[in-house]
Order: structure tokens, then C-alpha cells, then sequence
């Protein structure tokens, strides 16, 4: 009487589409960007325009790359922008200084991971939220920078090898691209294929289980703030060298973007959950999202309106197109 | 250790209070249900039992208006109904314990036994009367909670259990779905769970018992479904079974 | 000029000041027939060189700009004028390089201008707070610029406040400021928020007999208090002005044509003698 | 052999202590500053100052009192400064228009409210995270107000009933700070008396389970941030009443503010845990150290610096004090 | 059903590996554990009982190092020590299988099983040699689970028990701690985990089984230990001891 059969396997390509449905749609959304653009500007697609968006793009997606990690420990990171206006004044104070610009590099980078080992060292081992210790920080180290340039812009002269991090091509190509895009593969490698990216997210995804298998998770959880002080530092250079200046003032709401690119790119801000493709995608689709308003001759009190309904209608793709995303979606049809 | 249960006597069937028929679920590209019926009857204890991943939890959510089902159609009373959510089971009568117990860890033990259901005084909450209702309601279990003010987080396993079953069985369901309500409980514990089936039973609820404890079925059960890969491959009536069948049936080793 | 296209590269677009500037280069474009695009780079710095190199790409006749980083954006003036493209620089002053024109206000020499009205009127053994917004570079120039002129032998500086050029958070530094020192006989505010704030903060706290206020831009607040008497002086910039000129010299840098260096356009200091010329402006 | 003994019955005081640690610690740490600054500065303690802060803090607590409710569902409203312009500017050009005031103000409360309603459907309904809702939202919404106002700061005159409201006194008392301390007592009264308060509790601790046991999870998790509409247009009502015009540059960085002060109280961002009192203790605290850096002539420079570390030291001695917080800082010593 | 445990001798103990000496530990004003001696020893399975809230999980956590105990000793092998991570009792070889399963939801089968000890070729981890061990671990416990590269958190609740078990049992333990590991497995599965704790203990693994399936105890347990509101109230040898007097034991009616 009793009939006994197996399920049927499930199918892989449908697994591998439900597993990266969030990258899927980001990417359909930026080539729709793309081609929307494109149609309707003759100059989006010259060579000119896009290596620009390329260049500018570069210091959001090296930060981006850094927050990803950080998003996925179930953190935030809301401080970069300041440590990227931090890092972007002392760097030009430095050189005007005289210090040789390879030592400056070399200190900026311990200063972006001293800034990050601190507010790493309150949210991991004092337990203070994540979001609550960068905005401190955001507060604390925009005040310094504003402090040590007493609101005033100071010129960097003279330093081409510095400029060229900024400026410069390698084989036609803008170095700041290359450079971001150098450790947005490291971030894709580290992510995916280490042990250190195995702790990241298994941190984010239960803290208590990392500890309990003996991963040390409180020196991962600090961790990713010292990374997203190096990449902050990195960023804060890569601007100062491309504007020839350091400024308290610079990387004003960028927090703001790269959070908003992670999340595009399917990061989930519950921890847990990380794309470092989409985390591409979403940077290029913002950069390539403000570059096109531009050229669309958009009206700039509509930018602001345009910018933020397009990010909602990109997010909102994303949740929609293969139906994952929301706690109980599932349970609903 | 095998108390007869308190069973309607065989063939004389009761009509079915939910009916499902043909029920298919998927999730993804998995199939967790793949078309299954079953009737359950008032005063009756049905037994869900299967292997690990069979499909159980999925069936009850079913029941209970948690998930939507993909295909087939639930019947209440012999009419079609459609959950789209659980608060429409519920206000149908139909609780259930959940296997991950579904308790809100920040609520205090009260607040949560009343969950969905505060008692109010005007447009207040009625705290003195939902501790006093509380207490009755625990005492039925035989657990021990020494604070019934202190938040659920910190409560043992078997505590919490046994709030999750105390929340479905106080308010007067109609059907009472249990999804392995007993599996953290200490001896004592399943005894009085045992018996609140046994006395929810008596006053004709219809009880839907999940769970891996053999031993229990025969003690509350009158009908007993087994659950393989998505379908129901056979049920039974208790006084016609016996351990070894069901353990055969449930690892496919049950055809004949 | 006809069919021609012109970049403007605005700060930001929360101060009537830029407002108007705009408003000003986009009739003087009408007048000429040419297109004028505006970027908004909301007080971004590497925003504002994006947008230049965006306009290169584009191959614009000519681009303006307002410079939130004086420093940081000459690498795209110069990448614009390699490109062809004259840029001209509005109120916030550029260092040497290959612009064509500045095109302004001298801001530390304006705030001199207003140090010496106050050195005028306000008695011996005064005391004048301070509200700024240290987060802008033109803003400071003025303070700077007042301060120095300042006469200290008659007035002493009890404090600047950051008003950070939001005109509720300016309100609130203002107000602290006035409690803080309650012999406060004057307040200068460095630009039209922190003026908006330090005017509510005198009203709402009853001070209009006892608080003398100066300071930037005039708005239809600022106006009433020039009319009840404790808002002395007001700088008054014609960013209107200013926004045409820098279309107008673009029109002429790119039909091959020079321009002065130094295109001033200047200010007046209102007080109730001048006020009803601005009266109109503001109804 | 086997002695049978029943535990003690735990503390009731250490039970309490335990349980309001967070209020306690912000409470004592609120009384710090207070002693402080009374004793560093013969003004403090001034009726005219002492009502000023008060009247100061008005907006942000009525935001906060909102946000209090939205942080505990584990939701965020980044777009509450961007609301706060929008009605300010709105209602500026509502009355130079010629409405009534009065008419004005129920107006403004419907927008507020709209603008709620629709964020809250993003977030509840179609499942898109809150950060990024209210993220697009503070985007767009501030480029509404800049759109409507372009630029201009609308002067509002000859309406002393609406002036009243926002510079106005009863008593003695700032009328701003009676309508915040009055919407406090009701978000206090909501939250721990009342059905809404627990269903948002609820939805905070465990959604899944808030919907399993039939409370309209989306509802109630749509509706906070309705709530959230409705103060910040009092919020807005209330600095254009006393600034007397409307701008789109209002309430820049409030959000921060607001949030900060919420999460000073002790209100969890991880959700499920509400304090309204530690609120309005959070937003005072922040309020006084505003005030009392003025007083004390610190360095306008260094107000941002010492701004952000007080907090984060608040916040420390927070977890410190009665030794609770962190995720397993119980399961240390 | 009851099988004869493989049982060492009665009064042939083993040296004590783990040793436990007074061990209190309070949460807030709770005394969850209350003075508890205990002694595990190489090739034996004890077995932990009482009633819910009686402070087993506690007290196996505090010999995984997940708790710091406030007061008492703990001595491995005769010497005195201190975990204060979990990582530090995973050194010398101690390993738990926890209530609350500590998995982590959002990554797969392959990646739990091998959290914290990922094998690595090079800087980067060897996924293929990951893949082929996990399907050994999994098969000594009878879970079917179809694919390996499966979030967790899409797992049936006793697919996860299974992943939780095999992650604690198959890197050459010296102790064994097991929290109600069979709660939600099925009947095949529970079988499996009991042939396991056999198998290992003729490997001289010492094993600590809390559980509150009475049955199973006298089958892998060499020696019982019955808690009662956080201490140690009796200590039997299986086979000097029944069931009913176990039951009576953790109800508080075994005093003599
Ligand atoms: N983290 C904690 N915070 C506060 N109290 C706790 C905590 N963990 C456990 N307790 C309390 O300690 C007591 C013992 O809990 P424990 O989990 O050890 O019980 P148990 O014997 O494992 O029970 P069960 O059989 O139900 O799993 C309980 O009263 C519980 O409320
Ligand atoms: N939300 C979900 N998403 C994806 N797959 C799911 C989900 N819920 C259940 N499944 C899958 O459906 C199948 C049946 O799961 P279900 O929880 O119903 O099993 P069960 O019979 O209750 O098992 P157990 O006895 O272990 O609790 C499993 O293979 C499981 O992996
Ligand atoms: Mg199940
Ligand atoms: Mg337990």
C-alpha cells in the first residue's frame, strides 16, 4: 500500500540562480543603466567618459570593498568619510612638510589602521554598537581634521609620483582604477577562498557559534575596522593626490555612498551575507548613476530626487526580480 | 509504561474538523511536500511522524496559515479556506507549538504567554490580571519558572518549550498542533504534556502531534501518519500498529 | 554666443547666495542663447572635479566655478584648460594658475570693510561674539578678515561659535553664545544661515535693545531687523551679478576674446540708511 | 544520601538593577554633566540658560521619542532630518501663501504622516531594508524642500499663534519644551502600558513569531515610521515657529543627533529593547553638552572633537558601569 | 530495547580526565549552579539528568569553557585549570554538541561542519578535500542531506542536530559533551548517535550525555549524574540503578 519515492533533485541551475539572485539583478540593473545612458548621451560610451567614471569611481570602491567586510560582520562603518577627510588633510600637511611622499603613504596607512584599531578595539572587546563608536568617530575625527587645517585647504606642490597615484595612466588605464580594482579582486579572493573571510562571515552570521568553535571573534570583529581604516587611508591619498590639495571638507556623505553601494550589491546589513561582486556592481551603478545625470543635463535640483528614487527602485529590483530578500517573504506568495 | 490512550473506538470516524488534500510546497527548487492528504477529526489525536527532512514542520506550518501552500486545498469544516497568514488560522482556532518555540526572547514570560492576545483595561495592558491568568496556566505544565516577570532569553530549554505550549493550549482551540512539544522537556514535564493532550482531547480538540518519541504516540494517539520525502506513504489506527511497523514505515522500509 | 554651452559648478544650492548666482548666469545665458548647465556638488570637493571632467568629456564652451577646495580643484581647471575650455572662478578665490578670470568679492577685504563700521559705532570695552561655519573656506576668509580689522583696544572677542552653515544649528549657537556671555554687545555672523540663526536668536530671546547685529547677505529676516533697529549692517554680495559675469566672460573667452584678470563685483553695506533699495528683492 | 535544596529566590534590587542598568547608568552619567558644568560655569545653572536648553532639545526629543519606536523594531529612519526640512520648508511656504495656521498644521502633520506611510510600505511590505529606504528617503525628501524652496529661507510673518508655538511661554515654561515633555509622557505611557507598544516590542524581538501569533506584524512595523513622520513634522513645525522660516537647509545631521540620543538611552539597534525614559535622559545629555562646551569657551575647533568623545564615553561607562551589553559579556568575567 | 551498555567494569574506575570541584555560577541574581563536583573519565559515558532549569547546560558549558564558572576548580588530568574561551577547552580536546546547536545559518553544510578548523592548501582553503571529508562525517550518522553546499538555515531542525553532532565528534575528541543531542532526530538517527557515543568510547573518548530520553541513558552510559536546581543531588552506576528510580531521583523524591 505504502508507496515510497524519492524527490526529485533539485534543480542547479535554479539553486545557483536563488544563491546569487541579488547579484544577478544588480547587474541586470547596471547594464540597464548603461544602455539607458548610452541612448541618450552620445558622449557615455567615449573612451574619455568612461575611464573618468573609472577614476572616480576608484576611492568609493576601494572603501566599498573594506565596508563589505565590515557589513558583513553585522557592523557599520559610518566614520570613513571622516577618516578618508582625516587621512586626506594630514596627508597634505605631511607633504607640505617635506616628508618624502613614499614615507607619507607609508604613514597615512598606519594612521588609517591606528583610527580603525581604536574604534575596532571599542565595538569587539568593550562591546560598544558598531554604529553608535563611527559615529563618535565620524564627529570626533572630521573635528580633528577641521582642527588641523583650521578649515582652511593646504596645496600639495611638487610631489609628481604622488600626483601620478591620483592622475596618472598605466597603459591607458587611470592608476586609481587599477589600484581599486587590484584590491577589489584581493577583496573577492579574501572573501571567498581564506579562512579569514570564512571567520568574517562567520562572525556576522552568529557570533557566539565563531567563538564557541574556538575562531578568535573578537580580534575578527576589530579586524575589519583596521581594514576599513587601511582602505579609508588609501582613499583619503588617492584624492588628496588627484586634487593636489588636503581639505577637512573632502569626502563629504561618502559614508553614505558606499554603504548604499554594499548594500546594492546584496550585502545584507544583518551580517552574515557577503557579495564582493555586487559590492562592484553597486559602486559602478551609483558612479555611473552620477556621471549620467550629468550628461543627461538633468536639472540639479532634481539630481538629489533622481539620485535617491533610483537607488530605491534599484533596491526594490533587486527584493522583486527573483522574489528573495524580506524575513518571511518566503512564507507569503 | 504503555497507558491505553483515550481513543474513539476504531471505525467510528468522526468528521473531519481540516481536511488537506493534494498539498505541494517548494522551496526553491526543493520539494518539500509533494501532494499530501489528511483528514483530522475532533477529540482526535492524529500522530505525525516521519525521518528527519520529511516534511513534518512544513505540514503543520501549512496547517496553521504559516506558509501558503503551493498547490492542493485546505478544507474547514468541508469548506474550502485559504491562510494567507496565521492570524487567519488563528481566529479559526487553530494554535500551534512551532519547533523553533516562536517566542519573543526580549518579552517577559507574561508577555509572552499573551502574545497576540493582551488582556487590556481600558486601552491599557492589564498586567495584574494576564500575571494572575499566567500562573494557572503554567501550573498545568509542572514547570518551574521562578520569575514570571523575567524575560524569556534567559530561561533554560525546556522552559521555554513549555511556554510555547502553554501559549497554544490556553486559549480554547479547536485544534491544537504540536510540533515536537515535548522534545527539551524532562520526564515529569512530558507526562503533564501528555495529559493536557489527553484532557484537551476529552473536550473534543483536535490535537496534530509531531514528534520522534515513539513511545509517546501510543500513550495519546488514535491515528498515527507517516511522513517520507514530501508525501504520506501510510497511517494507521494506534490498536493496529506497533512500534516495529512504524519504524519500518518511517525509514521505507514499509511497503508491502 | 548662440548655441553655445556653459558649465557652472555650484557648491551647494541651500543658500539664496547660490541661488541667485545661478539665477544670474542663466538669464545672462537666455540673454545670449546659450545653454548654461548647472552641477550641485553638495559641498563634495572630489564631487566638483568629477563634474568638471564630466563637462570635458562633454566638450563645453566654458566652465565656472564656485570652489568648495580652492587647492583641490585646480588639477581639473588645468585638465579643462588643456582641453580647450576657459574656466573662469567665482567668489571663492583660486590660486595663481591657468584660470581666466576671478570673478567676486574680496571676502577677507569686505569683512575689514565691516570690522571698520563696527570699530565705528560700537562703544569702548564692547564684546562681540562670533557666529561662523568653520566648515567653509569663504566663510573663515571673512571672519579672518574681520577679526583682523577688528579695533582690540575697543572690542573684544568673547567667542566664535560654529554654526556650520545650517540656520537651526546656527540659531542654537547663537542662543548658547548669548547666555554664555550675558554682557554680549554684538554678534557678527559670517553667512546668511548663521545671520538667519543669530536674528532668531535675538528675537526669540528678547534682545533687540541691548544686541547690535552684523554680518553677511541680506534676507527678508535680516531686513526686519535693519527695520527694528538691532541689525546694524549688513554685507550685501550681487551674486546675481556675479553669475552673468562669469557667463559673459566665458561668451567672450570662447570666442577666442580676453578678459580682466580681476572681475570684481562689488558690495554695499546695508544698513537702514540703503535698505529700501534691497526692500524689493525680498517681498 | 541525595540533600534536596531549593535555590534562594534571587534580588528583587539586583533584579531591578540589572534590568534598568542602562536608564541608571545615562541617568548618573546625565547628573555628571549637570555637576560639571554648574560648577565650571556660574551660567549653567541660570533659569534663562536652563530653559533654553530646554527649549533647544525640544525637536530632537519629539524625534527621538519616534525613533525610540522605530529602533525598536530593529528598523532605522535616516530621513528624519530630511523630513524636518521638507515640513519646515513646506509649512513656511504654506503660510506665506496665506493658509490659516492652524489649517497649516494639520496639513503638515498629514504630509509627515504620508511621508511615513510611504517609506513604511518600502520597508514593511515590500521587505527593503530601512537603512536604505530612509537612506533614498533622505535624499529625496531634502530634495523636495531644496526643489521648492530653491534654496530660498521663506520668511514667515504676522502669525504670533504660530510664533507662539515654537518661542512662546506657559508658566514660564518654553511652550516647544512643554509639547516635547508632553509627547515623552505619551510615548511613555504607549510603550509600556499599552498594546501598540508591546506589538512593537513584539515585532522588534522576533517578527516571525509577532506574525505567527496574529499581531499585524506589517502593520505595526509600516506604522512606526508613520509615527516617525508625524513628530518630525512637529519637529519642523516647531524650529520654523521659532526661526520664523523655512529653509531646506534645516535640521542637517539631526538624524545623527537623533539617533545618538536614542541609542544613549539605552534602546537596542539590534531591536526588542525600549527605553523611553533613557531617551529623554540621552537627549537632555547631548543637549547640555552642547550647551555647556559654549559656556565653557572651548575652542569652536575642538566642539566636534569633544562632542563625538563625550558620547562614546557615555556610552562606555554605559556597558561598564553595571557590566552588561555586550553580546557575551556575560559569558566573560 | 535495552541493549547492555559497553560498560567498564563496576569499580574499575578510569583515572579522571576532566574533573570538576565546586563549580558555582549565579546570572544576575539567579544561582544557576550551585557547588557541583563532577568526574569524567577516559572511555565512559556519563550520563547528566534533572529537571528543566536544573542547570545541566550550564554546567556542560562550563566544561567547554563557554561559561567561566564564578567559583570552583576545574582539573584536566589531575592539574588545575581555566578556560576562558571555548577555543582553549577545544585545544586539549574538548568539544560540545550545544542545545541551541551553534550554527552558523548563512553558511553551508561543508563550511559548519569544518568552522574553526577549515582545511586550507596553501593561504586558501582546500573546498574539494572539505567536500569529500564532510560526506564521511555525515555518514556515520544516517542524515540524508542532499546537497552539501546548502545554506544551514534552510535545514530541517533535525538535519541541523545532525551537522552539529558530526562537527563535534569528528575531530578525535578526548571529551565528548553532548547537550540533548538526539532531541530532534528521528528514530534511525538517534540509533546512529548511540552506536557513535559506543564507538567512541571504545576509543577512550570520555563522553558527558545530557539528555532527557530515559531510555537511551541505559544504553551508552556507564555511570548517571541527577541534577536538582543547580547541584548534584545523586551519582548511580547504570547498572545498580532502574528507571523509575532515576525519575524519582530528578522529581526530588530520592532522598533516602
Ligand atoms: N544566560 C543566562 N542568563 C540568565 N539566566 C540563565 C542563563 N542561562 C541559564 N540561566 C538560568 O539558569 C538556570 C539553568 O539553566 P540551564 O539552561 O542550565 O538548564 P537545563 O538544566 O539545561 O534545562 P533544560 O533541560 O530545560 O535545558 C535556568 O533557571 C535559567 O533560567
Ligand atoms: N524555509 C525553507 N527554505 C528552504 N528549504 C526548506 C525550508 N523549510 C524547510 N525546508 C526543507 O524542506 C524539507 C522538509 O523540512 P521540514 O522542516 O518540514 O522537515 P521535518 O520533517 O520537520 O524534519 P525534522 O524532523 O528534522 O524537524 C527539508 O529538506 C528542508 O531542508
Ligand atoms: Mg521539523
Ligand atoms: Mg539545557
Amino acid at each position: 500500500m505504502a508507496v515510497y519515492t524519492e524527490r526529485k533533485a533539485g534543480s542547479a541551475l535554479a539553486d545557483f540562480i536563488g544563491e546569487h539572485a541579488q547579484v544577478l539583478s544588480i547587474a541586470m540593473f547596471f547594464l540597464l543603466c548603461m544602455t539607458i545612458f548610452g541612448l541618450s548621451s552620445s558622449t557615455f560610451f567615449t573612451t574619455g567618459n568612461l575611464l573618468n567614471v573609472l577614476r572616480q569611481a576608484a576611492p568609493i570602491l576601494i572603501v566599498a570593498v573594506a565596508m563589505t567586510l565590515v557589513i558583513t560582520t553585522a557592523g557599520i562603518d559610518l566614520s570613513v568619510g571622516s577618516q578618508v577627510a582625516l587621512v586626506n588633510a594630514v596627508c597634505a600637511i605631511a607633504i607640505a612638510a617635506g616628508l618624502p611622499w613614499p614615507v607619507v603613504v607609508v604613514l597615512m596607512l598606519a594612521l588609517g589602521a591606528a583610527v580603525g584599531a581604536a574604534q575596532g578595539w571599542f565595538i569587539s572587546y568593550q562591546g560598544i554598537p558598531a554604529f553608535i563608536v563611527t559615529l563618535a568617530g565620524l564627529s570626533i575625527l572630521r573635528g580633528f581634521a577641521l582642527y588641523l587645517t583650521e578649515g582652511y585647504s593646504i596645496p600639495i606642490t611638487g610631489v609628481p609620483g604622488f600626483f601620478w597615484l591620483g592622475r596618472g595612466t598605466l597603459a591607458g588605464f587611470p592608476v586609481p582604477a587599477l589600484i581599486a580594482l587590484l584590491i577589489a579582486a584581493l577583496g573577492f579572493v579574501v572573501m571567498l577562498r581564506t579562512q579569514y573571510g570564512r571567520q568574517v562571515i562567520a562572525v556576522g552570521s552568529n557570533m557566539e557559534a565563531a567563538r564557541r568553535v574556538g575562531m578568535p571573534a573578537k580580534r575578527v570583529l576589530a579586524s575589519v575596522y583596521v581594514v576599513a581604516g587601511l582602505a579609508s587611508a588609501v582613499a583619503g591619498m588617492l584624492i588628496a593626490a588627484r586634487l593636489g590639495s588636503g581639505s577637512s571638507n573632502a569626502a563629504q556623505g561618502f559614508e553614505l555612498q558606499v554603504i548604499a553601494a554594499v548594500v546594492l550589491g546584496g550585502t545584507s546589513l544583518m551580517g552574515g551575507k557577503a557579495s564582493m561582486l555586487g559590492t562592484v556592481l553597486g559602486t559602478m551603478t551609483i558612479a555611473v548613476i552620477g556621471n549620467g545625470l550629468i550628461l543627461l543635463h538633468i536639472s540639479p535640483f532634481f539630481t538629489q530626487i533622481v539620485t535617491g528614487a533610483i537607488i530605491l527602485i534599484a533596491i526594490w529590483l533587486n527584493t522583486k526580480l527573483f522574489d528573495r530578500g524580506f524575513r518571511f517573504g518566503r512564507a507569503r506568495t | 509504561m504503555q497507558a491505553a490512550p483515550m481513543t474513539a473506538a476504531r471505525g467510528d470516524h468522526p468528521p473531519a474538523i481540516l481536511s488537506l488534500r493534494g498539498i505541494t510546497k517548494t522551496f526553491g527548487s526543493h520539494q518539500a511536500l509533494r501532494g499530501v492528504d489528511l483528514d483530522i477529526r475532533a477529540g482526535e489525536c492524529i500522530g505525525l511522524i516521519g525521518d528527519n527532512a520529511a516534511g513534518k514542520s512544513t505540514l503543520s506550518k501549512v496547517m496553521s496559515g504559516t506558509y501558503v501552500p503551493d498547490g492542493g486545498q485546505i478544507l474547514l469544516d468541508g469548506r474550502p479556506v485559504r491562510f494567507s497568514t496565521p492570524s487567519e488560522a488563528r481566529a479559526q482556532k487553530i494554535e500551534m507549538v512551532y519547533q523553533d518555540l516562536s517566542l519573543c526572547d526580549h518579552v517577559d514570560v507574561v508577555g509572552n504567554l499573551f502574545l497576540g492576545r493582551e488582556l487590556k483595561r481600558g486601552p491599557f495592558l492589564d498586567q495584574p490580571r494576564m500575571l494572575a491568568e499566567a500562573e494557572k496556566m503554567l501550573a498545568a505544565l509542572e514547570i518551574r519558572i521562578p520569575r514570571l516577570t523575567a524575560k524569556v532569553e534567559k530561561l533554560s530549554g525546556g522552559q521555554r518549550q513549555a511556554i510555547a505550549i502553554a501559549r497554544a493550549a490556553s486559549f480554547d482551540p479547536k485544534v491544537l498542533i504540536m510540533d515536537e512539544p515535548t522534545s527539551a522537556l524532562a520526564v515529569a514535564e512530558v507526562e503533564a504534556v501528555l495529559a493536557l493532550i489527553n484532557r484537551v482531547k476529552a473536550r473534543g480538540v483536535a490535537v496534530v502531534l509531531v514528534t520522534h518519541r515513539m513511545q509517546d504516540l501510543f500513550r495519546v494517539c488514535d491515528r498515527i501518519a507517516v511522513m517520507y520525502e514530501g508525501t504520506k506513504v501510510a497511517e494507521r489506527l494506534t490498536p493496529d500498529t506497533n512500534l516495529q511497523e512504524l519504524v519500518d514505515l518511517i525509514v521505507g522500509k514499509g511497503g508491502h | 554666443q548662440e548655441g553655445k554651452t556653459f558649465a557652472l559648478v555650484q557648491i551647494n544650492q541651500q543658500a539664496l547666495f547660490f541661488n541667485d548666482m545661478n539665477r544670474g548666469a542663466q538669464e545672462a545665458a537666455d540673454a545670449a542663447g546659450a545653454t548654461l548647465l548647472i552641477f550641485n556638488a553638495n559641498n563634495d570637493p572630489a564631487a566638483q572635479n568629477s563634474a568638471i571632467e564630466t563637462y570635458i568629456q562633454e566638450g563645453v564652451d566654458g566652465i565656472a566655478v564656485v570652489a568648495i577646495d580652492v587647492n583641490g580643484i585646480m588639477p581639473a581647471v588645468q585638465q579643462a584648460v588643456d582641453a580647450g575650455i576657459p574656466v573662469v572662478a567665482i567668489d571663492a578665490t583660486l590660486p595663481e594658475g591657468p584660470q581666466s578670470a576671478q570673478i567676486g568679492v574680496d571676502n577677507a577685504q569686505a569683512g575689514a570693510d565691516l570690522a571698520a563700521v563696527v570699530n565705528e559705532s560700537l562703544a569702548e570695552g564692547s564684546t562681540l561674539g562670533i557666529v561662523g561655519a568653520l566648515n567653509s573656506f569663504i566663510q573663515n576668509v571673512r571672519k579672518d578678515g574681520f577679526e583682523a580689522a577688528l579695533d582690540g583696544a575697543k572690542v573684544s572677542v568673547a567667542g566664535t561659535v560654529d554654526g556650520q552653515n545650517v540656520q537651526d544649528t546656527a540659531l542654537g549657537a547663537a542662543e548658547n553664545l548669548m547666555t554664555a556671555n550675558p554682557g554680549l554687545t554684538a554678534i557678527y555672523a559670517t553667512g546668511e544661515p548663521a545671520l538667519l540663526g543669530a536674528v532668531a536668536a535675538v528675537e526669540s530671546q528678547g534682545r533687540q535693545a541691548d544686541l547690535a547685529v552684523y554680518g553677511w547677505d541680506l534676507t527678508a529676516q535680516a531686513i526686519a531687523g535693519i527695520d527694528a533697529g538691532y541689525v546694524k549692517a549688513v554685507i550685501q554680495q550681487d551674486p546675481a551679478g556675479m553669475g552673468a559675469a562669469a557667463v559673459d566672460a566665458l561668451g567672450t573667452l570662447s570666442d577666442g576674446g580676453t578678459v580682466e584678470a580681476e572681475i570684481s563685483v562689488p558690495v554695499t553695506i546695508v544698513t537702514s540708511e540703503n535698505v529700501d533699495d534691497f526692500r524689493a528683492a525680498f517681498e
